[in-house]
C-alpha cells in the first residue's frame, strides 16, 4: 500500500520550487513506499493555494505539508486536515503563532533571524551609514520578517522592540526611494541594483533579502563591477539572501561579500521524513531547522551550496 | 439567453435552449467530468464536487458582476485591484474593531465608489473604458499598499468570529458563498430580463448612439454597470476574506482575465450587446473543473495553463457557430 | 392653420462651423413640411435642435406658445415631438417590440416590483405594424431585418403617444419604390390626424406628392419657405444648388 | 503623426507638429525632468538618463511590435507569454551549446510563429483579438513552464560571451539594446508611412470591410502585424537575456499591460486607425521615467503605481482632447 | 451592341437563402443598365457576384466570350470591373487621395525599395476630383467631408483604371438633388466613353433619365429585362412590387 504524502506550496513558478521537489521525491523514493505528490499555483496566487490544499484533504492524503502563504487561511484547512486525521506540517513558511498547535512542526528557516542574519554580516563591516534593502512582493510575510530582522538589527533593537523605516538609529538611514520592491521580476530587480546605485554613489551597504538581481547575473555585473573598488575596500557592503547557481560566480568575483543561503531541498525532504514519521504515530520535534548556509567569496565555487543546488 | 428571445419569441424553448451557449458550456462540463471520474474516482466524490463549486464562487461573483459592463460594450480591468481596495478596507474597518456590519457596509461602499470612479471617467470624460481601467488597476493595486503600509491583517477585533463564519461557513451542508452566487445570478437574471436597466444595457452596447437618441440615459447606465461590478467585488471581497481569515493587499492580483474569461466563455460578446449572467457563472465553473480534473487526473500541472487556454478558445469558437446558426 | 411650434431667430454653432445661421421656421398643426438642401447644408441639424438633441447656441424656441429649453429627447416627446432619425437610430441587438418601446417601457407589477411587460409591449407592436401594413414580427430580433422593415420599427416608434409633431429625416433614402409608396401614404394618414409632419429628402418628386409647404437651406441659412402650390421642382432645385438666390 | 497628414496636407508643418501626441508627451518627460532636477540633481546625470533609456528599450521595443497590431484594430496580451516561450527558446538552443546566430535565427522563429499563430486565429477563424491572445497568453506561460521544466538557464555554452556582450554590451558609449530602439522606430516609422503594409494596416483599422472590398489582403496583413509583434517581442527576448545573463520562465509576467499602456500614451487608439512608431518608444520612455523620479524623488514607491495610472490616464485625455481640435 | 459580360443561370445562397434564383444577364457594351428591386432583391448580392465578392453557388459568368472564377475584387478589378458600393467603403482614417488608391498604391523606387509615392497620388486624385467638378482635397481626411465628398471620393476611384464595367451600389441614396444631377452626368459621360454602367437605384426618374435598359429583380429572380425606351415608370413599379408578375 503506497502513502501519498502531498506538498503545497505557495508557487511553482519559482526559484526555491525545484529544489523542494527534488527533496521531497528523493526522500519519497527513499522510503520507498510513499508517493510525493507536489503542488502549487503556478503562479502566485494566495486564494488558489488554499483552495489546492483543501483539494489535497478532500481528496484524503496519507500527510500535508504545508507552504502558508496565507497563514490565516491555511490554519483553516489545517484544522479540516486534523479532523480527519491527516497529519500536518508547515515548511518554508509558517502559520502565525496562535495556529501552531494546528501543525506536528515547522520545518524551514526562521524569517526574522534570517534578517538578523544578514544585516550581522554588514555590522560586521560598518558600524553605521545608509542601507538600501531590496525585496521582492510588498505582501510577503517572509520577506516582511527578513526586512524587519535587518532593520531592527541595524538599529540595535530588539524584535518586540521593531522599527519601521530606519531614519538614523544606531547611525543607521534608508535613502529616498529605498526599499526597493521588484514583484518578483528579474529584470525589473536588476534596473533597481543599477538605478539605485547610480544614484547612491555614497551608499555604504545594499541587502537583498532575496535572491531576484543575481538571477540576472551579466545585468549584475554590469551594474556592480563600476563600484569593484569601493566592494574591494569594503566601502559597500552588498549582502543577498540565497545561494542558487547563477549568484555564487557573483560572489566569487566579489561582487558580493555574502551570501546566506535557504535549503530548499532539505525543507522538501526533511517534510516527507516528519510525515512519515507521524504517519506511522511517531512524534517529530516542533521546529526542524533546516538552517541556513553562509557562502563567503572564498567558499563559493567550492563548498558552499552544493545542497541547495 | 438573449434577453429578447425569453418572451414570445418565435422560437421554440427547446429550440432556444438548445442555441444557448450555457447549455453547451454544461455540457462541456458534464463530459469532461465523467472522462475525469473514470481515470480518478474521486473526482465525482460529493466533497471535491463541492470544492469544485466552492472555489468557482469568487472569480463566479466577479463574472456576473462584469457581466453588465460587457454587455453595456465595456470592460473593467481593475476588477481585482478592487477587489484588492474592498478587502484592504474590510481589513482596516474590522481591525480597528468595529462591528461587522460596518466593515460590510464599508466595503460595499468602497467597492461601488471605485467602480463609480470608472463609470464616471467613462461616461463623463468619454475615455476608453480599457484605458481608464488599466489606469485605475495600477491606481487601486498602488492605494491597497499604500493604505495598508503593507500590512497583512490577521486580527479583525470583535468581528473575528462573525466574519469567518460568514465567508468560510456552512448553511444546510453548501458554503455560504454559493449561496452569494445563486443569488448574484437570479438577480442579474432579472434584472437583465425584466427591469428597465437590463433592457438599456443591451441597447446601449447594441447601438449607443441610438439609446442616446432614444433618451436612455446612457451615461448613468454605464456608471451603474460599473458601479454594480465594483458592488459584486466588494461582495467577493467579504466573503473570500472571511474564507481566507486574513487580508492582504496583494490579493485579487491578476483575477481581471480569469474573471473576463469566464464572462466571455459564458456567451458575453467583447463587443457589447449580448450576454447572460447565468453564462458568467457557468464560465467559472468551467475553468474551476477543468483545473480540478487535471489535478485529479494527475496532470502535471504546468500544463493546466494550456488547457485552459485551449478551452477558452474553444468557447468563443463554439459562441462563434451558434450566433451564425442563430 | 395655428402654429405649433415656431423658431427665431435661431442660431447653432459647432466648434468654428456654423451649422445653423438665423433660422427662423413655423410649424403649423395638421401641416407637412418639406425640408430640402444640399448635403451640410443643416437639415439634420435643423432637425436635432427642434428634437432637443441640441441645445441652440442663440435664438428662442417656441412651442405651443411657450418658449422651452428641451434637455433632450425624452424632454421633447414630453412636448409630443417626435422624430425618425436618418440612420435610423435602432439596436440591432433587440427586437423590434423592444425597439418600438426603447426609453419608454411598459412597465406590470410584479408584487411590490416594477417590470418590463413584454407580452403588452409585443402585442402594441404587432398592432402598430398591422396598422403599418408591415409584416414586422414584434418578437424578431432585429438583425436579421431587411431595410424596409428596419424602417417600419423605426416608424413605429413615433405611433407610440399621442404626438403633435414628427420629424422625419430622410425616411425613404434607402428603401425600396414600394416602401416609399407605404411611408408616403402613411405621411398623409398622420396629416389626416392632424400631426405636423417634417419630412426631410432629397426626393423631389416624395415631397411635392406629400407636402404642403417647401423649406429650403443652404449653407445653414433658410432661402425659401413657400407653399408647394406656388413653387416647382425647377424652382427648388434652383434655390438648393443656389442658381436662384431665394424666394 | 497620423500617416496621412503627411504629405501634402493642408495643414502647416508647425500646426502637425503641435497637434502630435508624440509632441506632448516628450514636453511631459521634459517637464517631468525639470521638476525632478529640482528636487533631486541626480535625475539629470549621463548615468541616470542612460539608465532610463535603457531601462525603457525592453518595453519599448515591444510597444514598437504592438503599435501595428493596434493600428490595425487588434490587441495582443500575449506578448509577455511569448517574451516568455522566446527566452526559454533562446536558452535550450543556447544551453545545448549552439552557436549564438542558431539561437538568435530560433527565438526569432519562434517569436513569429506564436504572432502567426495569434493572427491566424484571429484572421481565418475570426475569433476577437482580445479572447484569443488571453488563450494564448494563459498556454505560452504554460509552455514555457513545461518547455524548462521550470529550471533556470544561466549557462550558454560557447555563445555564453557573445550574448552578454550583445545585450548588455555598449556601442560608441550606448547600450546596445538602444540601437534596436531605435532602429525599431525608424525602421517602423517607414514602414508605416511608406510602404504599402502600412497602409493597409491603416484601412483595415479604419474599415475593415472597406479594406477588403478594396482587394487589400486584410487576413494576411493582419496576421503579418502578429507576427511582426512576436518578432519584435523576439528581438526584446534576445537582448533581454543578454542583459540578464539568464532565462527563466518567468520572464515578461504582467508585461503586457505595461506594453499595451506605452503604445496608448504615445498616441495609438485602441479602436484601430491611429498610431504611430515614435509614439509607442516616447510612451514608453514616460513611464520609465515617471518610475525613477519617483524613486529619486523619495516618493514612497507604494506610490508609484498611482502615478502611473494617473499619467495614463492625462495622456489618453490628452489625446482625446487633442483629436477633437484635429 | 456587343456583349461584354454574360451570366448564366446565376444561383447564390447563403446557408438557407437564396439570393440568387437562376438570374441570365447580358451586360453590354456602352449601355447604361438600370437594376431595380425591392429591399433584399438581391441587386446588391447580384452586384457583389459581378464583382467577384461572391463566388456563385452555380451558374457561369462569362467575361469578354471566357467562362471566369473571380477570386476576389482585385481579380475582377484586373478584368476591367469596378464598383461604387452602397456603403461607400471608405476609411475615414485616410485621406481622399490614399481612399482613392487603396489596393493599388502608386509607387516610386526609393534606392532599391518601392515606396509609395504620395505625391503622384494626390496630383492624379486631383485631377480626378477636378474632372468630377468636386471640391474634394486629397490631402484631407475623409472623416472631416460631407457625403457628397465622400460619394465623390468611392467614385473617383473607379477612374483610375481603364475599366470596362462600372457597377453602382444606389450611388444617389443620401447625396442631394445637386449632386444626384453630377451623378448622373457622370454616368452619361462614362457611357460616352464606351463604358458598361450598372446602376442600382430606387429612383425611378433617375433610372428613366440615364439608363438604356431596366432589369426588375424580385425575390432573387430576374422578372423583367427591358429597354427603356419600351416600358414606363408604371410598369417597373407593378414589376417590383410584384403586381404584374413578369414582363
Ligand atoms: N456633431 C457635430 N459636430 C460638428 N459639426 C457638425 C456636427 N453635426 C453636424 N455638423 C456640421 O454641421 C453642418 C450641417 O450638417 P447636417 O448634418 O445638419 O447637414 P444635412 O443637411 O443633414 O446633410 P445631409 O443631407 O448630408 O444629411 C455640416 O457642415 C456638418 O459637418
Ligand atoms: N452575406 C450574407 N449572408 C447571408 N444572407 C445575405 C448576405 N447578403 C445578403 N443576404 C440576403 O440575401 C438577400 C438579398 O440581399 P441583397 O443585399 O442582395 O438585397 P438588395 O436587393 O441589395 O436590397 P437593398 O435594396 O435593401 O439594398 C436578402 O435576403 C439578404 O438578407
Ligand atoms: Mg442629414
Ligand atoms: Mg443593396
Amino acid at each position: 500500500e503506497e502513502r501519498e504524502f502531498a506538498l503545497v506550496f505557495k508557487v511553482l513558478n519559482n526559484a526555491f520550487s525545484p529544489p523542494i521537489q527534488a527533496g521531497c521525491e528523493a526522500a519519497a523514493k527513499k522510503l520507498g513506499d510513499v508517493k510525493c505528490t507536489y503542488i502549487g499555483p503556478t503562479e502566485y496566487d494566495e486564494a488558489k493555494e488554499v483552495q489546492l490544499a483543501q483539494d489535497m484533504v478532500t481528496r484524503g492524503v496519507a500527510g500535508l505539508g504545508i507552504s502558508a502563504g496565507n497563514p490565516k487561511a491555511m490554519a483553516r484547512i489545517m484544522k479540516m486536515a486534523k479532523e480527519k486525521g491527516i497529519p500536518v506540517v508547515t515548511y518554508d513558511t509558517d502559520v502565525l503563532p496562535e495556529d501552531a498547535g494546528l501543525r506536528s512542526t515547522y520545518i524551514g528557516t526562521d524569517n526574522y533571524e534570517f534578517g538578523v542574519a544578514l544585516a550581522q554580516k554588514v555590522l560586521a563591516h560598518k558600524k553605521n551609514g545608509t542601507v538600501c534593502i531590496q525585496s521582492g512582493a510588498p505582501a510577503s510575510e517572509n520577506l516582511k520578517a527578513r526586512v524587519q530582522g535587518i532593520r531592527d538589527t541595524l538599529a540595535g533593537v530588539t524584535k518586540d522592540k521593531g522599527v519601521e523605516t530606519l531614519t538614523g538609529q544606531n547611525g543607521w538611514t534608508e535613502p529616498a526611494g529605498c526599499p526597493v520592491y521588484n514583484n518578483d521580476d528579474i529584470t525589473l530587480a536588476a534596473q533597481q541594483v543599477r538605478d539605485v546605485m547610480t544614484n547612491n554613489p555614497e551608499l555604504s551597504a545594499f541587502v537583498a533579502v532575496g535572491g531576484w538581481a543575481q538571477y540576472a547575473p551579466e545585468a549584475y555585473k554590469q551594474a556592480m563591477t563600476p563600484l569593484k573598488a569601493r566592494l574591494d575596500s569594503k566601502d559597500l557592503v552588498v549582502v543577498f539572501g540565497d545561494n542558487f547557481g547563477p549568484q555564487l560566480p557573483l560572489l566569487a568575483a566579489g561582487l558580493s561579500h555574502y551570501n546566506i543561503g535557504q535549503r530548499p531541498y532539505d525543507m522538501g525532504f526533511e517534510t516527507i521524513m516528519a510525515l512519515d514519521k507521524l504517519s506511522k504515530g511517531g512524534t517529530v520535534e516542533p521546529f526542524i531547522k533546516t538552517g541556513t548556509e553562509i557562502c563567503t567569496p572564498e567558499d563559493a565555487l567550492t563548498t558552499c551550496g552544493k545542497v541547495a543546488n | 439567453m438573449e434577453i429578447d428571445l425569453l418572451k414570445g419569441s418565435s422560437r421554440t424553448l427547446l429550440n432556444r435552449v438548445l442555441l444557448a451557449q450555457e447549455t453547451w458550456i454544461a455540457l462541456a462540463i458534464l463530459v469532461l467530468g465523467l472522462v475525469v471520474s473514470m481515470i480518478a474516482p474521486k473526482f465525482a466524490t460529493s466533497g471535491n464536487l463541492l470544492n469544485i463549486f466552492q472555489n468557482a464562487c469568487f472569480i463566479g461573483i466577479m463574472a456576473i458582476g462584469m457581466t453588465p459592463v460587457i454587455i453595456s460594450g465595456g470592460i473593467d480591468i481593475s476588477v481585482g485591484s478592487i477587489l484588492g481596495m474592498c478587502g484592504v478596507t474590510l481589513g482596516i474597518v474590522l481591525n480597528a474593531d468595529m462591528p461587522l456590519v460596518v466593515g460590510i457596509a464599508a466595503t460595499l461602499a468602497m467597492g461601488v465608489l471605485c467602480g463609480t470612479v470608472n463609470g464616471a471617467i467613462i461616461a463623463y470624460v468619454k475615455l476608453p473604458p480599457f484605458i481608464v481601467t488599466l489606469a485605475t488597476l495600477s491606481i487601486g493595486r498602488s492605494l491597497a499598499l499604500v493604505l495598508t503600509n503593507n500590512q497583512v491583517f490577521y486580527e479583525f477585533g470583535r468581528a473575528s468570529e462573525s466574519i469567518v463564519a460568514l465567508g468560510g461557513g456552512y448553511t444546510f451542508g453548501l458554503p455560504n458563498v454559493v449561496y452569494a452566487l445563486v443569488v448574484g445570478v437570479i438577480v442579474l437574471h432579472f434584472l437583465l430580463t425584466m427591469s428597465r436597466w437590463g433592457r438599456y444595457l443591451f441597447a446601449i452596447g447594441g447601438n449607443e448612439p441610438a439609446a442616446r437618441l432614444s433618451g436612455i440615459p446612457v451615461d448613468l447606465i454605464k456608471i451603474s454597470a460599473y458601479a454594480f461590478s465594483g458592488f459584486m467585488v466588494a461582495v467577493t471581497a467579504i466573503f473570500l476574506v472571511g474564507w481566507l481569515g486574513a487580508v492582504t493587499n496583494s490579493i485579487g492580483t491578476g483575477y481581471e482575465l480569469q474573471v473576463i474569461a469566464s464572462t466571455v466563455i459564458g456567451g458575453a460578446s467583447l463587443t457589447g450587446g449580448f450576454g447572460s449572467a447565468l453564462g458568467a457563472g457557468i464560465g467559472a465553473i468551467l475553468v474551476e473543473t477543468i483545473r480540478n480534473a487535471l489535478l485529479l487526473a494527475g496532470v502535471n500541472p504546468f500544463w493546466q495553463g494550456t488547457f485552459v487556454g485551449c478551452f477558452i478558445l474553444a468557447a468563443v469558437l463554439l459562441e462563434r457557430i451558434r450566433s451564425v446558426r442563430r | 392653420m395655428p402654429v405649433l411650434a415656431r423658431l427665431e431667430h435661431i442660431v447653432k454653432d459647432f466648434g468654428a462651423v456654423r451649422a445653423l445661421d438665423n433660422v427662423s421656421l413655423d410649424i403649423n398643426e395638421g401641416e407637412v413640411l418639406g425640408l430640402m438642401g444640399d448635403n451640410g447644408a443643416g437639415k439634420s441639424t435643423l432637425v436635432k435642435t427642434i428634437a432637443g438633441n441640441f441645445q441652440p447656441t442663440s435664438g428662442t424656441y417656441v412651442l405651443e406658445g411657450k418658449p422651452v429649453q428641451l434637455s433632450g429627447p425624452a424632454d421633447a416627446r414630453r412636448h409630443g415631438i417626435e422624430v425618425v432619425y436618418q440612420d435610423l437610430a435602432i439596436c440591432d441587438n433587440l427586437t423590434a417590440s423592444a425597439n418600438v418601446f426603447l426609453g419608454r417601457e411598459i412597465m406590470k407589477s410584479l408584487g411590490p416590483l416594477k417590470v418590463l411587460d413584454h407580452k403588452s409591449m409585443n402585442q402594441r407592436s404587432a398592432e402598430i405594424f398591422r396598422e403599418l401594413k408591415s409584416e414586422t414580427r414584434p418578437a424578431d430580433l432585429v438583425v436579421r431585418m431587411s431595410g424596409g422593415q428596419r424602417q417600419a420599427v423605426a416608424i413605429a416608434r413615433t405611433r407610440l403617444a399621442k404626438s403633435k409633431i414628427v420629424l422625419m429625416d430622410e425616411p425613404t433614402a434607402a428603401i425600396s419604390v414600394r416602401q416609399v409608396a407605404e411611408v408616403l401614404a402613411l405621411i398623409r394618414r398622420m396629416k389626416d390626424q392632424g400631426l405636423s409632419v417634417i419630412l426631410i429628402s432629397h426626393r423631389m418628386p416624395d415631397v411635392f406628392e406629400v407636402c404642403d409647404r417647401v423649406v429650403v437651406m443652404r449653407r445653414g441659412r433658410k432661402v425659401a419657405d413657400k407653399r408647394i402650390a406656388q413653387s416647382s421642382p425647377e424652382e427648388v432645385t434652383g434655390l438648393i444648388t443656389g442658381a436662384i438666390q431665394t424666394a
